[in-house]
């Protein structure tokens, strides 16, 4: 038996951010119950202020490191970084849901905490190596999507998206946590630094445990074969929700994996190369062929991410420090441009014959120039033209993958880029190059083209610049790798 | 080997007492229900078979075998008869973590009048309180009547909601008895020099509340209904299988939670109890018999004083049933659970 | 490799004023914007003429005006310009092109909407491809190089003729799909840096340090020559040019052929050549004799066109068949002829292309069934064209005579066979130039259709001018145009260890 | 007191597992595809309290007590999701959802 | 082996149940009648087959409370249990855990899934 534990007080300041959150949900929960009508400008300021300290917090404490709660919880610079990233996320995506929301009415007040319980679920993801932790976490987050996902009133699709999505996302987790269970009873932790730093000569239901456990998140970060949910979902949820899903979705359930594999290296480090590099070449292969027969441009783009699940594998793949950093520059680049590419269209739904077929964008640049620029922007950085992140994020995934020497996924990845030319050249050369009419006139309001504009004009600039955010990463890849 | 014998035999022996008790006391409580009705109605009730009507629950027990054997068209026979067994086996289920006295030695062997001493006990008897629901629910969806389909979801409603409420309700004297055991919790009473009723009238009251509802007995009994659901669920059972159904609800169960109630609030089978001084117990003469006789005591008190509310009250309405559940019941076990995490140290000094 | 820090950021600024171009540019009215192209272009040609007059020639090999600014201190990536020699050469011709395709489009027929877009596109080229001859961080090389591709591919896709959607697809996806094997080059030559130094870097004076096994080095040199084969183009792989250059507006076709080709041929040279000289060695055989495989058929695909700007852009093909031998040489005439005849293929292909686009406007036609005997009525215009087209054929005294001439040398410095094999090239390219011609000017059908056309005059004039008054400089006094890179080359070869 | 062997638990953990992998892909209606999912994790807390059993420690069952609470999350959530396609339109089959695809 | 008992006595219900149920069918009358197993429908004939279409989808919301009500109980017991050793700490985390629990509730009572008659409007 354990030996009774002395309690301790958790040391808070290291939380701080995750409490903000958290007490932004409670304070948007009680507004939602004691107004009976939503104001929804007061919602949404509300969570933007209480993320805006958050993220403050984050920003001004940049050392703040250390682990708390008994090991349970642990802040580094990585769990620092994507917080932050996620924080940023949450706030753009603020800006562009009540006008959407109004236009499909459905307007629920809900939307905002869960929305922030939704976050929260993903910090938290972000920084534990405790599977408890992890497990609840995940289902936060998960659950809070497939609520988000299936708020959109009267419209089927978000109701079938989200069952989708339920049913195997509660598959994804009951195999993460089966596996989390193999890995209990080897080791009788549920640490993963203690379970895989301590390994016996007997492997077998270490290496069972782990199997499940990575297949559970393969599911959730739509990895092919198990992708099936992931269109569907995307396509489901309401836009916002689905570009939170492709971008923050993607953060939240890559971090756990990011963790574990500077703890595989040393003792399993060809099969993960093999298994994730088989995997991710899977991935983006079929992601990027399966988008390019899509005629709706929002399952293109669903397509497209899960080949951005594929790339990003492809860094964990290689495990190494580059690996890593590859990772999570790519993570945090396709974040943006994820995010980006759904708040286009999120601002196009509003037209009221709008239905995201490809045909819809023809000519966007007559109608709506300056929304067809800053979509022409996030195309060519999701194909990852020079300067923009998508570009640096591949180069340094072909620099991981140089490192290792795993030529033949390099080659891969230059085989399914070229194939992704093909749908997001289309995309580009319907807005700008044929011509085309919209009777009703899209007013996309000021605060959202100066968003759109930031946020393209932040993918050009964080690619042309890498060092903007290049020390961040580099530092919590190195403290990832090497403990602290 | 000798020792699993020995158990088997203790076993089978406390079985068959526990059997008695419900069944036995069980059925002829349904003519101790009539004559408490009668008088308090000021007429005499059964008076024809036997001495004061003394064996009419034979005759009608002797009624109920011979009916026909009937089965509604186009329900589901199985859960029809499944629902029957979801009621009875749980219900009797509660008496096995039941103590009915403290521990005593035969013949060499240690004997707890309990007879399964788990250290979960209290979440056996709320496990297996639940199956209830399934019983009722069952019942109503299989005879395929409307009104047996709705009164079984009324009744499913209410149990549902009380069920909560019970819950939460009993959390108090866990945190002040530290422990799930029931057999522990009375112990820790007498250790304790208190009943729990004295810090905890809240919990018992809503304790009490939720075990009408649960039983279905008055005020809360519109699952029953007459004058609008006939007889609710069970309008399409009959003969033997009809008479189980109030045996179930109104005896079995209002003596298990009797027992439950009697063992958290007044200390099981200790002598009257005066608050953090000591007991009194007027039984003295009674010797090593006196826990027990306590203990019955209480619960037959407890009994009667359901049958006394039953007799007297009106019916409330659904859906007043379903909200007080909800919207006052529930938020003050919340208070209580509160207030009995701050005053708990008081108890254990 | 010397460095020479510059004493005044020239380079950055001359890759900055067609960007300041751009967005003053889009501020404006639409009407203003050729005048604002123009006179932002002329200014950046006005800078790299004082450039050119501030460059040491006594030693071209020294990389001069460098600057360098960190980008990424981790990765070394420094965004590092500087111009040797050949850089500067390849320098001036961007520019004076640049301006010669802005000059040209004032006038254009097919550019007469969207004006603003399309002048912007053309800055943003100018820039890029500033930043692409002169940038010596390979990362940064390789983001230029591929940025290129932006403003071209809407150039072709928006303003192009009937096939362009499809040309400008079939351009973007080529080259940009080339180009991600070039990437995976490149980072591996910093990883490899890493290995045997310590440190990554992209900067070409380290990579030149590093030394790699046989098999990983012809690999690496591989995935290099992959995506220079496409650009340059070589061959195999040159089906994207015709479409593209065929479709494309005339000015796009002219910085299409006379620029973005060479930096194919340019990238070549300096990283394959300059970074893999083992590998060189051992391969450049089989280089040489695909670069002549390129030259004959690409003519013979030129023969067969009727599209006369198709035409035009297979010949640029078999031109560039002519650089890739007289580069893989490696023998001092060879590469001087290479390196001549980039320059000059830059002109006369310009030439050509505007001479197809002047037809256009006139005919509204590219068909060489209906061109004959056009240019007949059009005195200045045949002579220009005549200037071009001898110059292009390489007859003496034309801009691509000493490219040709001096391939020929250089191969009998190898073998007679070879020498002879190119001799078979150049005649072959002679012959599609003389027929050409003949239609143009021999042929007659429907006279009378032709007899109103106004001569070649104003802005059109002066574009053609500003590269045919080139030609006859190149072909008559060749040692200006060596001077500019006798040392590069001498070192390159050292490097090989080719005779000098 | 002879221990339930740790082989035991295993086998009924994979048994409900397999059930309620099967469950989900085999199945029709939705509600039974949702119990199936939570056999799953039925069959998680199976392995945790054997893992327990056999380790004698108590990390397991907390484990299993959040998963027991979500997994209700989740069911209440898959529940309401249910509901309101059954408001939209009266189906109840998997087969009938398939609106998307591609 | 506590649970023993409880094993054997379920055994012995089950088997008394079984016979509970059974005793009509061997004792009883057999008599067959063309109506006699017509659902109860006051008299009225039947107007649907099956009567459980009427089924209410409201008492799903009921469920679903006292699914996560339950399960919220759940922690509280071990809690409850050891309350004693945890002293200041474990009681703040018990407030803050049954103030999150209020809160559900009053998000249940301000949606309306508490009142008995369910809006058609509210359960989407």
């Amino acid at each position: 038996m354990r030996e009774q534990v002395q309690i301790e007080f958790p040391n808070l300041s290291l939380v701080v951010p995750e409490l903000i959150v958290l007490v932004t949900a409670f304070t948007l929960f009680t507004l939602h119950l004691i107004h009976k009508r939503v104001n929804h400008a007061l919602f949404t300021t509300v969570s933007i202020t209480g993320y805006l300290i958050s993220l403050l917090y984050i920003l001004l404490n940049p050392g703040l490191s250390g682990s708390t709660f008994y090991g349970l919880y642990i802040r580094d610079p990585v769990s620092s970084l994507l917080q932050a990233v996620a924080l940023v996320l949450t706030m753009l995506l603020l800006a562009f849901t009540y006008n959407y929301y109004k236009a499909k009415r459905s307007l629920y007040g809900e939307f905002y905490y869960i929305l922030a319980f939704c976050l929260l679920g993903g910090m938290f993801l972000t920084s534990s190596y405790n599977l408890i932790i992890l497990y609840v976490a995940l289902e936060v987050v998960s659950i809070s999507f497939y609520i988000m996902i299936s708020l959109l009133r009267g419209d089927f699709l978000s109701k079938e998206g989200a069952f989708k999505y339920l049913i195997l996302g509660g598959l994804s987790i009951a195999i993460a946590s089966y596996g989390a269970g193999f890995m209990y009873l080897y080791s009788g932790s549920l640490d993963l630094r203690y379970i895989l730093s301590h390994i016996g000569e007997d492997k077998r239901l270490l290496i069972l445990g782990l199997v499940f456990f990575l297949f559970g998140f393969a599911i959730k970060i739509g990895a092919v074969p198990f992708h099936f949910w992931l269109p569907d979902a995307y396509q489901g949820a309401p836009t916002p929700i689905t570009g939170y899903m492709a971008s923050f979705g993607k953060i939240a359930f890559f971090a756990p994996l990011l963790r574990i594999m500077p703890l595989v290296q040393s003792h399993f480090e060809n099969a993960w190369v093999y298994t994730i590099s088989i995997i991710a070449a899977l991935t983006m292969l079929y992601g990027n062929l399966v988008a390019l027969v899509q005629k709706d441009v929002k399952r293109m783009l669903a397509y497209s991410s899960i080949a951005h699940s594929g790339y990003i594998m492809s860094a964990i793949a290689v495990a190494k420090v580059i690996g890593l950093k590859a990772a999570l520059y790519f993570l945090v680049a396709y974040a943006f441009m994820g995010i980006g590419s759904f708040l286009v269209l999120t601002v196009l739904e509003r037209l009221p014959d709008w239905q995201n077929r490809l045909e819809d964008f023809s000519g966007m640049r007559f109608w709506n120039p300056s929304v067809a620029s800053y979509f022409a922007v996030f195309m060519f950085a999701l194909l990852g033209v020079p300067p923009t992140v998508g570009f640096v994020g591949k180069a340094l995934v072909f620099m991981s993958l140089s490192e290792k020497q795993l030529w033949w996924l390099a080659f891969v990845m230059i085989l399914s880029t070229a194939i992704s030319t093909g749908y997001y050249l289309r995309l580009v050369v319907l807005t700008f190059m044929k011509e085309g009419t919209q009777e009703s006139i899209l007013r996309p309001s000021l605060s959202e083209r100066f968003l759109l504009g930031l946020l393209s004009v932040l993918v050009v600039l964080l690619g042309a610049l890498p060092l903007l955010i290049w020390p961040y990463i580099s530092v919590a890849a190195e403290v990832l790798f090497k403990g602290w | 080997m000798d020792s699993l014998l020995i158990n088997l035999a203790v076993i089978l022996i406390k079985i068959v007492v526990i059997l008695a008790i419900v069944l036995g006391v069980g059925a002829y409580l349904t003519l101790v229900e009539r004559k408490v009705a009668a008088h308090i109605q000021r007429r005499p009730g059964p008076m024809v078979v036997g001495w004061h009507g003394l064996l009419q629950p034979l005759a009608d027990g002797l009624k109920l075998i011979t009916k026909e054997d009937l089965f509604p068209r186009y329900g589901n026979k199985f859960l029809y008869n499944l629902a029957l067994i979801m009621a009875l086996v749980p219900a009797t289920l509660v008496f096995a973590v039941v103590p009915f006295g403290p521990e005593f030695e035969v013949f060499g062997i240690k004997i707890k009048p309990i007879l399964t001493d788990v250290n979960v006990g209290l979440l056996l008897v709320f496990a297996l309180g639940s199956m209830a629901v399934y019983g009722i629910a069952l019942a109503g969806w299989a005879s395929n009547s409307k009104y047996a389909l709705i009164g079984s979801m009324r009744k499913a409603g209410i149990v549902v909601s009380y069920e909560v409420v019970i819950t939460f309700a009993v959390l108090g004297p866990i945190i002040l008895a530290g422990s799930l055991s029931t057999y522990e919790i009375v112990q820790k009473q007498i250790e304790q020099k208190l009943w729990y009723v004295w810090l905890q009238p809240l919990a018992f009251v809503l304790y009490m509340f939720s075990m009408l509802a649960e039983t279905g007995r008055v005020p809360f009994d519109v699952q029953e209904a007459e004058a609008e659901l006939v007889t609710g669920f069970t309008v399409e059972y009959g003969g033997m299988k009809f008479g189980l159904f109030p045996l179930v609800e109104w005896y079995v169960e209002v003596l298990s939670l009797s027992a439950i109630a009697v063992v958290l609030f007044f200390g099981g089978w200790s002598p009257i109890n005066i608050p953090f001084v000591g007991f009194v117990d007027p039984l003295f003469f009674l010797g090593p018999l006196s826990p027990y006789v306590w203990f019955l005591l209480k619960v037959t008190l407890l009994f009667l004083f359901v049958l006394w509310l039953h007799w007297t009250l009106p019916r409330y309405r659904i859906d007043q049933i379903a909200e007080t559940a909800w919207k006052i019941m529930l938020p003050l076990t919340f208070v209580n659970l509160a207030a009995t995490a701050v005053f708990a140290p008081i108890v254990w000094r | 490799m010397e460095k020479v820090y510059a004493t005044f950021p020239y380079l950055s600024i001359s890759m900055l004023i067609p960007l300041i171009g751009a967005l003053v540019l889009l501020k404006l009215k639409e009407t203003y914007s050729k005048w604002i192209a123009l006179t932002f272009s002329a200014l950046t040609f006005g800078l790299s003429l004082i450039v050119l007059l501030n460059f040491d020639f006594s030693d071209t090999s020294r990389v001069q005006f460098y600057e360098e600014y960190n980008i990424l201190p981790e990765l070394n990536i420094k965004f590092s310009l500087g111009l040797d020699g050949l850089s500067l050469l390849m320098y001036m011709l961007t520019t004076l092109v640049s301006l010669t395709a802005i000059m040209w489009s004032i006038r254009d027929v097919q550019v007469q909407r969207r004006l603003k877009e399309y002048y912007l596109w053309f800055l943003l080229t100018e820039s890029f491809l500033v930043a692409v001859f002169s940038s010596w961080d390979l990362i940064v090389f390789y983001v230029f190089y591929e940025l290129v591709l932006v403003p071209m591919f809407f150039v072709i896709g928006i303003w192009g003729y009937k096939l362009r959607l499809y040309s400008a697809y079939k351009f973007f996806i080529y080259i940009f799909v080339s180009s991600l094997f070039l990437l995976l080059g490149i980072v591996s030559l910093a990883v490899e840096h890493k290995k045997q130094f310590g440190t990554y870097s992209f900067s070409y004076f380290d990579l030149m340090k590093n030394h790699y096994d046989l098999y990983f080095g012809i690999f690496l040199f591989l995935l290099f020559f992959i995506a220079f084969a496409v650009k340059t183009p070589i061959v195999p792989f040159h089906t994207w040019l015709p479409d593209a250059h065929g479709e494309a507006p005339t000015a796009g076709s002219v910085v299409l052929a006379a620029i973005l080709l060479k930096m194919g041929t340019y990238a070549l040279l300096r990283f394959n050549v300059g970074l893999f000289p083992e590998v060189t060695k051992l391969l450049s055989p089989y280089l040489v004799l695909w670069g002549i495989a390129t030259t004959v058929f690409a003519s013979w695909f030129t023969i067969s066109q009727n599209n006369i700007k198709r035409f035009v852009a297979y010949s640029s093909v078999s031109h560039m068949g002519f650089v890739v031998t007289g580069m893989f040489l490696l023998n001092l005439s060879g590469m001087k002829a290479s390196v001549t005849e980039m320059f000059a293929h830059g002109l006369t292909s310009s030439a050509l292309f505007m001479m197809a686009g002047f037809i256009y406007n006139r005919l509204h036609t590219f068909n060489m069934e209906y061109l004959k005997g056009s240019v007949k009525f059009m005195p200045l215009f045949a002579v220009l064209v005549v200037i071009t087209g001898f110059s292009s054929m390489g007859l003496p005294g034309g801009s691509s005579f000493w490219g040709k001439f001096l391939t020929i040398v250089g191969a009998r410095e190898w073998s007679t066979v070879w020498a002879l094999l190119v001799v078979t090239g150049a005649f072959f390219s002679a012959i599609y130039i003389l027929y050409m011609l003949k239609t143009l000017y021999l042929d007659t059908k429907e006279e009378s259709r032709l007899i109103h056309f106004t001569d070649i005059r104003g802005f059109k004039l002066a574009a053609f001018l500003s590269v045919v008054l080139l030609m006859p400089v190149v072909g008559l006094f060749p040692s200006l145009i060596f001077g500019f890179f006798d040392h590069v080359v001498k070192k390159i070869l050292l490097l090989v260890g080719g005779s000098p | 007191m002879k221990m339930i062997p740790l082989e035991a638990y295993l086998v009924v953990s994979v048994l409900l597992m397999g059930l309620g992998l099967l469950g989900m892909i085999a199945r029709r209606n939705l509600v039974t595809v949702l119990m199936s999912t939570e056999l799953a994790l039925n069959a998680v807390n199976i392995l945790f309290v054997g893992a327990d059993a056999h380790l004698k420690l108590v990390d397991g069952q907390i484990f299993a007590l959040f998963v027991i609470a979500l997994a209700a999350a989740e069911a209440a959530v898959g529940l309401g999701i249910i509901i309101a396609i059954f408001r939209l339109r009266k189906v109840d089959s998997t087969d009938e959802i398939t609106d998307m695809r591609g | 082996m506590e649970y023993l008992g409880l094993l054997v006595f379920f055994f012995i219900m089950l088997g008394l149940a079984l016979v509970l149920i059974s005793l009509n069918y061997l004792l009883g009358p057999k008599t067959p009648d063309p109506m006699e197993d017509y659902p109860y429908e006051c008299g009225v004939p039947l107007y649907d087959k099956s009567a459980q279409n009427t089924f209410h989808q409201g008492y799903y919301l009921l469920g679903l409370m006292l699914l996560l009500f339950d399960i919220e109980a759940a922690f509280l017991f071990p809690w409850a249990v050891v309350y004693k050793n945890l002293g200041f700490l474990g009681f703040t985390e018990m407030v803050i855990f049954i103030l999150i629990l209020t809160y559900g509730l009053l998000y249940a009572w301000r949606t309306g899934a508490l009142d008995w008659q369910f809006e058609e409007e509210r359960i989407d």
